[in-house]
């Protein structure tokens, strides 16, 4: 059994893909209670999972393909805290896409693939072995295109390209970076710190470069986060899942994997590559909010936000402090809510309301007033006024970094905010104090893409409110500090 | 000593070949080189076969099944070769390789 | 003497292979080389390799010949473009020299001569002739695949007719006169050619001759006969042709299987009934390599040459 | 053993038979052929996996005098990588090659040409003997070039006398080789040779064969035959060719480099093979990369592709074959002919269909064709990711063990090679791909049989499952590899 759950709960996303593939377009019925049955699935397993790892259960499961080649699954409380947020995002925008799309074309493709992502990046989460990790990332890398390219015009191949022209070069920085570091080590499982001792100093920060290259890319750190923004040509529940949870996030996860199980913080430390990374984590925190501030599609206004707040976990990772590591994991939740609501959002906004222009928010508030207020509580968040989600983040982000010995990362985040207040509050000012346009559209009426975005926000808010709990996100992050990487 | 002239025949007969093979565009011509390549490794072969105190016949069936095989290579060769000026006019191979 | 003789003979051999390669005009070159194959086949006499002289002659020299005559012939016809002509060419000459002085140092450094013990093999095998013994026993392998190799050039050629073609019986029409030469040719020749080749395949087992050598000049008289319109051209569809062209590798394979079947080895013939089952075989190939051979020379089915 | 027999013998009996029996005939007893020969690889390789290398001695007579044939663990690989290709493109052929579309000389001459190569190809994974390699790769050829001419276009047969011409001079330079290793040793045993007391023709002998091989194989810069030859012949016969036929020629330079005259393999030869090969890797791709039909992409991405399979040379031979990596870089190697074989023919077999869905396979055409066509589109992309060597993929499994090789031999530009090889891939497979996936379809799309299209979806799975499962091929390559030593890394 203990082999078996990791499998299963991989199995839950991956059979329902493979079986989606061969349906026909109008099954929808059958279609939609695979996705569902299979995400519901999941989430059942991975509860049973937390009691029975709580308890001190753990588990693995391996498959050998060629020396060195070891697929290895892996529990530990990192992978249950990714694979919780995923698992749960995933039954969420299940049932979002399954009323986003209604009975439009190639669906049976669409959920194959969709289900095939979060496949992915369970697998990802899952992966005790540096190479299993990059199998599924590459996996991960395969099935995000079909899912860009979806609507198959001009704008989104074209998405979908620029997408696989960041990607695959970085896979490849990436494998070269794994096999660099492998020849000299051996193979690299995450539970016992490789020994570094058979490199010099200048070909680890090679590696190490490499490795952020490869991790970076999916994490959109600037200069590598060009297809995140381009990438907004893809429908909503893609750009939500997605673009706010699966890709980014797996960027993220591996430069956390990357610092404290590959490299360890100690050696990130003496090889004094961890200031490095959080200063380019900070540029991207900041150059993203700028970029932002630019844009006057709604979409790409929140694409170039996500760029700036995932660096958010990046720059906790690097500090390689404890505090700003609880900020940095606990923030990998938090983002993850509170911008899957607010693409949620902007989805329900253009589909029911033609509305993908800021200026077009005029007046939404009254016309759709839940839409709103959740898209409200996402943005107040984000901005990190206190008590929501964003709050708590940025603040052990701030504890950490002075306990780090860096205070100028309270300035990034004072400046950050400021501006994720300038390019958030207009959008909250137009909605609810400008007037509406005088052949403004919009309705509500679609429960099943309203209830998502609530039950995100209402979390996003919960998170915020419980964080003292035990089992609240904070807590958690800080059990996992405490546990794997404290003293 | 007579073996020695037979395997050198053989050798120029194989550098004659290649000279041909390399340097003539007609197809019909190339062919011919082809045999006399073939032919030179032959000679080279029985040459040396005979060397021993008692002529070894394995280089004897080995250049029997060769000779049958450069006949239907040949036989090929020149099919195509008619086939082609007879599709096209074309007595020598186009320049490059790459059809549009 | 002799070795003056060899001298010679390897002299001539030379210059008519230069006169086939730098010879102005292909038709010289073909002649030059039918020349030059009768000439290798006087030096394998001269080298004690009397099957392969008779090979080369007839193989080499002959039927290869009539192959490249014919495709003169019909390039001729054909208004095609003339290939350019070239001047010498300096690298094609320093490639074929480095190559022939690498040969010929070779053989100057080969080690002292070893051969497979055959004498003591050979009993068993029922042949007398070492050359067929290796064909068809020690080597039959290569000798099937060897067979099946002239069935794949045949299909190649085959498939270089043109759909239109496809039924039509196979080769250009020939209108041999009647009454002329190649009829009358073609009327004497079977009977003398026949007894020949199948001579040739009998004395192969114990002196010189073989299931290749007979076909090939069984081929010939089949294709005098068909050019002097004694025998009608085949068409592809024809059962018999088809039949002919695979008893011989039919033959030879499933006598391989056989033993396998008996729990010998594949291709294993036993000595008690080596020399039979050896001419069984050999009379099997002698004719699909009579009839492969000359309608390979023939080629495809054609109905008539375009005019361009 | 009797499996051995049947799979040497059958493909060259079914030929014989569909050539023998009637027109009607043939696609039933070459399907059968194919069928029961594909069968029996399954069997060879299950005994060669359970008992080790299977000798078969023909006729009962042992090498000098006989030639011996041997499968190991890479023979029975290959041989069954060739069943599944030649049952896959048989399939595929039933529908392609049946007389109403193809005309009834092409529909006649297709099956035994088929079977033929595919008896060729067998031959020579499992001949121990230098002139009987010379032999079946005759065999090989004249098959091969036929099946690039019977197309029947002006262009087929310009392709068609190219290749032949590279075929024959390849094939004399190799028998070269062969004349001087008997006039030497009086022996063309392999296993004999790699005994022998070494004469000092033996280096020339094996340069010219290997000059000859390359030429078969294609590589840089004896490439220039086979884009166009691969490119101008029928789908099915295509895939045969670049799937399969280059690594026959290959294997016989794996067999003279590791196994006859190992100790010959100097380093600055190791070296310059793999750099050709790494030339033919990138120039291939650079090629394949500003083609516009979609066969022709194909047929240079070959060209890229056999490239990587001469790095295996400096990482695991002359004196590498002792280290440590060796056992990785050689089945590294090995898994690149495999996978790629797979990979290729549904490659093949999609332009196939594509040609008779729109008539055409300029990528131009091929605009949408996936909407009308997904299992094909689907096909397409999944051999694709084995090309590009992306996990989970054989072609994954390949790069990874030739790169952890490079490194761990400190030979990193070849991992440079890899990793720049697979973006190239990615680049030039990306067009026909986003041709296939976009929304506007340009031509009417002629109907599909479903069947049909399931060959190559078939097909490009197996090359995925490959690296998915690549344990148990490792293992069966490890069978009778030269100079098993050392175990992995």
């Amino acid at each position: 059994m203990n082999a078996a759950l990791p499998v299963l709960i991989l199995l839950s996303s991956l059979v329902p893909a493979g079986v989606t593939f061969f349906l026909a377009q109008d099954s929808h019925t059958l279609r939609n209670t695979l996705n569902l049955g299979g995400a519901v699935v999941k989430l059942g397993l991975i509860i049973w999972m937390l009691f029975a790892v709580a308890g001190g259960a753990s588990y693995e499961a391996s498959l050998p393909l060629a020396p060195g080649l070891v697929m290895l699954l892996r529990v530990d409380a990192l992978a249950l805290l990714f694979i919780s947020l995923s698992a749960t995002l995933w039954f969420l925008t299940t049932i979002y896409a399954i009323a986003y799309f209604g009975t439009k074309a190639e669906l049976s493709r669409f959920f194959g693939f969709f289900s095939l992502c979060v496949a992915a990046t369970t697998g990802l989460a899952l992966s005790g072995s540096l190479i299993s990790f990059f199998i599924f990332f590459e996996l991960l890398t395969l099935s995000t295109w079909p899912l860009v390219a979806h609507k198959q015009d001009k704008p989104s191949l074209s998405a979908a390209r620029v997408y696989l022209a960041y990607a695959l070069p970085g896979s490849a920085a990436l494998l070269w970076a794994i096999i660099w570091l492998e020849s000299a080590t051996g193979p690299v499982l995450f539970t016992e710190p490789p020994d570094l001792s058979a490199l010099d100093p200048g070909a680890l920060r090679g590696i190490f470069a490499l490795f952020i290259i490869g991790v970076g890319v999916k994490a959109a750190l600037v200069p590598l986060h060009g297809w995140l923004p381009a990438d907004m040509a893809a429908p909503a529940p893609v750009s939500a899942l997605l673009h706010a949870v699966a890709v980014v996030k797996a960027g993220a996860f591996g430069v956390v994997r990357v610092i404290y199980d590959v490299f360890g913080a100690s050696n990130v430390a003496a090889l004094g590559v961890g200031e490095p990374l959080a200063i380019l984590a900070s540029v991207t925190i900041v150059w993203g909010s700028v970029r932002a501030l630019q844009q006057d599609e709604i979409k790409k206004r929140l694409a170039f936000s996500t760029v700036s707040q995932v660096s958010y976990i990046v720059l906790g990772a690097a500090l390689a402090s404890p505090l700003a590591m609880i900020g940095g994991l606990v923030h990998l939740i938090h983002q993850g809510l509170m911008k899957i609501t607010m693409f949620f959002c902007a989805g329900i906004y253009d589909e029911r309301a033609g509305v993908r222009k800021i200026t077009e928010l005029n007046g939404m508030g009254a016309r759709m007033p839940w839409t709103s207020v959740c898209f409200s509580l996402g943005a107040m968040g984000m901005i990190g006024l206190p008590p929501l989600a964003g709050f708590v983040s940025k603040f052990y982000l701030g504890l950490g970094g002075l306990e780090a010995g860096a205070p100028w990362v309270l300035g990034v985040l004072v400046a950050s905010t400021l501006l994720n207040a300038a390019y958030f509050l207009p959008l909250l000012y137009r909605l609810w104090f400008l007037p509406a346009a005088e052949d403004a559209r919009g309705d509500e009426r679609a429960p099943a893409l309203v209830v998502p975005a609530v039950v995100t926000a209402t979390a996003a808010l919960g998170v915020g409110l419980l964080a003292a709990s035990p089992i609240s996100p904070l807590g958690w992050a800080t059990l996992i500090v405490a546990r794997e990487y404290g003293p | 000593m007579s073996l020695t002239v037979f395997a050198m025949t053989g050798a120029s007969l194989v550098g004659l070949g290649i000279y041909g093979l390399l340097a003539l565009p007609q197809l019909l011509r190339r062919i011919i080189s082809f045999n006399l390549i073939g032919s030179g490794l032959f000679l080279f072969l029985g040459a040396a076969g005979a060397r021993g105190e008692a002529v070894d016949a394995v280089p004897q069936a080995l250049i029997i099944t060769g000779i049958v095989v450069a006949l239907a290579a040949s036989a090929l060769a020149v099919g195509l070769v008619v086939a082609l000026a007879r599709r096209s006019g074309l007595v020598v191979l186009p320049d490059e390789a790459n059809p549009r | 003497m002799s070795l003056a003789l060899d001298l010679a003979l390897c002299g001539l051999i030379l210059c008519v292979a230069l006169g086939a390669v730098v010879g102005r005009g292909v038709f010289r070159s073909v002649i030059f080389f039918i020349t030059y194959g009768l000439l290798l086949a006087i030096g394998w006499a001269r080298l004690g390799a009397k099957d392969v002289a008779l090979a080369e002659a007839a193989i080499g020299a002959g039927l290869t010949g009539v192959l490249l005559l014919t495709a003169h012939g019909r390039l001729r016809r054909m208004s095609v473009e003339r290939a350019p002509r070239v001047g010498p060419n300096p690298m094609a000459a320093t490639t074929g020299i480095a190559v022939a002085l690498a040969l010929g140092w070779a053989w100057f450094a080969l080690p002292a001569p070893t051969a497979p013990d055959l004498a003591a093999a050979l009993p068993l095998t029922g042949m007398g002739n070492p050359v067929t013994g290796v064909l068809l026993h020690f080597r039959a392998w290569d000798t099937l695949l060897e067979s099946i190799v002239l069935l794949a050039a045949l299909l190649g050629v085959w498939m270089l007719a043109r759909d239109v073609d496809w039924h039509a019986p196979l080769g250009l029409r020939y209108h041999a006169r009647p009454g002329g030469v190649l009829a009358s040719f073609g009327r004497l020749l079977p009977p003398i050619g026949l007894s020949f080749g199948s001579y040739l395949v009998w004395a192969g087992a114990d002196g010189t001759g073989g299931a290749f050598q007979g076909g090939t000049v069984l081929a010939a008289v089949v294709l005098v006969a068909m050019m002097a319109g004694v025998l009608p051209p085949p068409r592809v569809a024809q059962g018999g042709l088809r039949a002919a062209l695979v008893v011989g590798p039919g033959v030879f394979l499933l006598s391989g299987l056989l033993a396998v079947a008996l729990g010998m080895g594949f291709l294993t013939l036993p000595p008690a009934v080596a020399k039979p089952a050896t001419l069984i075989i050999e009379v099997a190939l002698t004719v699909s390599i009579a009839v492969t051979l000359a309608v390979l020379v023939i080629g495809p089915p054609d109905d008539k040459e375009p005019v361009r | 053993m009797t499996a051995l027999v049947i799979v040497l013998a059958l493909p060259l009996a079914g030929a014989l038979a569909v050539i023998a029996l009637p027109v009607r005939a043939a696609v039933p007893v070459a399907l059968s052929a194919t069928a029961l020969t594909a069968l029996s690889a399954l069997v060879l390789a299950a005994s060669v996996w359970q008992g080790g290398p299977v000798t078969l001695m023909v006729g009962g007579w042992q090498p000098p005098l006989g030639i011996a044939l041997q499968a190991d663990g890479l023979a029975a690989a290959l041989i069954v990588m060739s069943a599944l290709v030649v049952g896959a493109v048989a399939m595929a052929a039933w529908f392609e090659m049946a007389a109403a579309r193809a005309g009834p000389r092409a529909a006649f001459g297709f099956w035994p040409l088929m079977l033929l190569l595919w008896g060729a190809l067998n031959a020579v994974y499992v001949s121990r003997d230098l002139f009987n390699l010379y032999v079946g790769l005759e065999l090989l050829s004249l098959a091969a070039v036929a099946l690039v001419a019977i197309s029947g276009t002006a262009q087929a047969l310009v392709a068609a006398l190219r290749y032949m011409i590279f075929a024959l001079a390849g094939s004399l330079l190799y028998l070269a080789g062969v004349v001087l290793v008997y006039a030497g040793h009086g022996t063309l045993d392999i296993g004999l040779l790699s005994a022998r007391s070494p004469a000092p023709g033996d280096a020339l002998a094996l340069g010219l064969m290997t000059a000859g091989l390359l030429a078969k194989t294609a590589l840089f810069p004896f490439h220039v035959w086979l884009p166009p030859a691969h490119a101008s012949a029928p789908a099915p016969a295509s895939a045969l060719l670049s799937a399969l036929v280059p690594k026959a020629s290959f294997l016989i330079l794996i067999r003279l480099w590791f196994e006859a005259m190992p100790e010959l393999a100097s380093t600055a030869a190791l070296l310059m093979l793999a750099g050709l090969g790494a030339i033919a890797v990138i120039w291939g791709g650079v090629l394949a990369l500003v083609q516009s039909r979609l066969k022709l992409i194909v047929a240079y991405s070959t060209v890229a592709q056999l490239g990587y399979m001469f790095l295996v040379f400096p990482l695991a031979g002359g004196d590498g074959s002792a280290q440590p990596w060796a056992a990785g870089a050689w089945t590294g190697a090995m898994f690149q002919a495999l996978s790629h074989g797979l990979a290729k023919a549904a490659m093949f077999l999609v332009a196939g269909i594509c040609i008779a869905a729109v008539g055409s396979d300029r990528l131009g055409d091929l605009r949408g064709l996936a909407r009308a066509l997904p299992m094909t589109g689907f096909a397409f992309a999944l051999a694709a990711i084995t090309l590009m060597g992306l996990p989970p993929s054989g072609g994954f499994t390949a790069k990874y063990l030739l790169m952890t090789s490079a490194f761990a031999a400190g030979q990193w530009p070849w991992a440079l090679v890899l990793a720049g090889g697979g973006l190239l891939a990615a680049a030039y497979l990306y067009r026909p791909l986003a041709a296939l996936f976009t929304r506007d379809a340009r031509l009417p799309v002629h109907p599909v049989a479903r069947a049909w299209q399931g060959v190559p979806l078939a097909l490009a799975a197996l090359a995925v499952l490959l690296g998915l499962l690549s344990a148990a091929p490792f293992d069966l390559l490890q069978i009778g590899r030269p100079e098993p030593a050392v175990e992995g890394l």
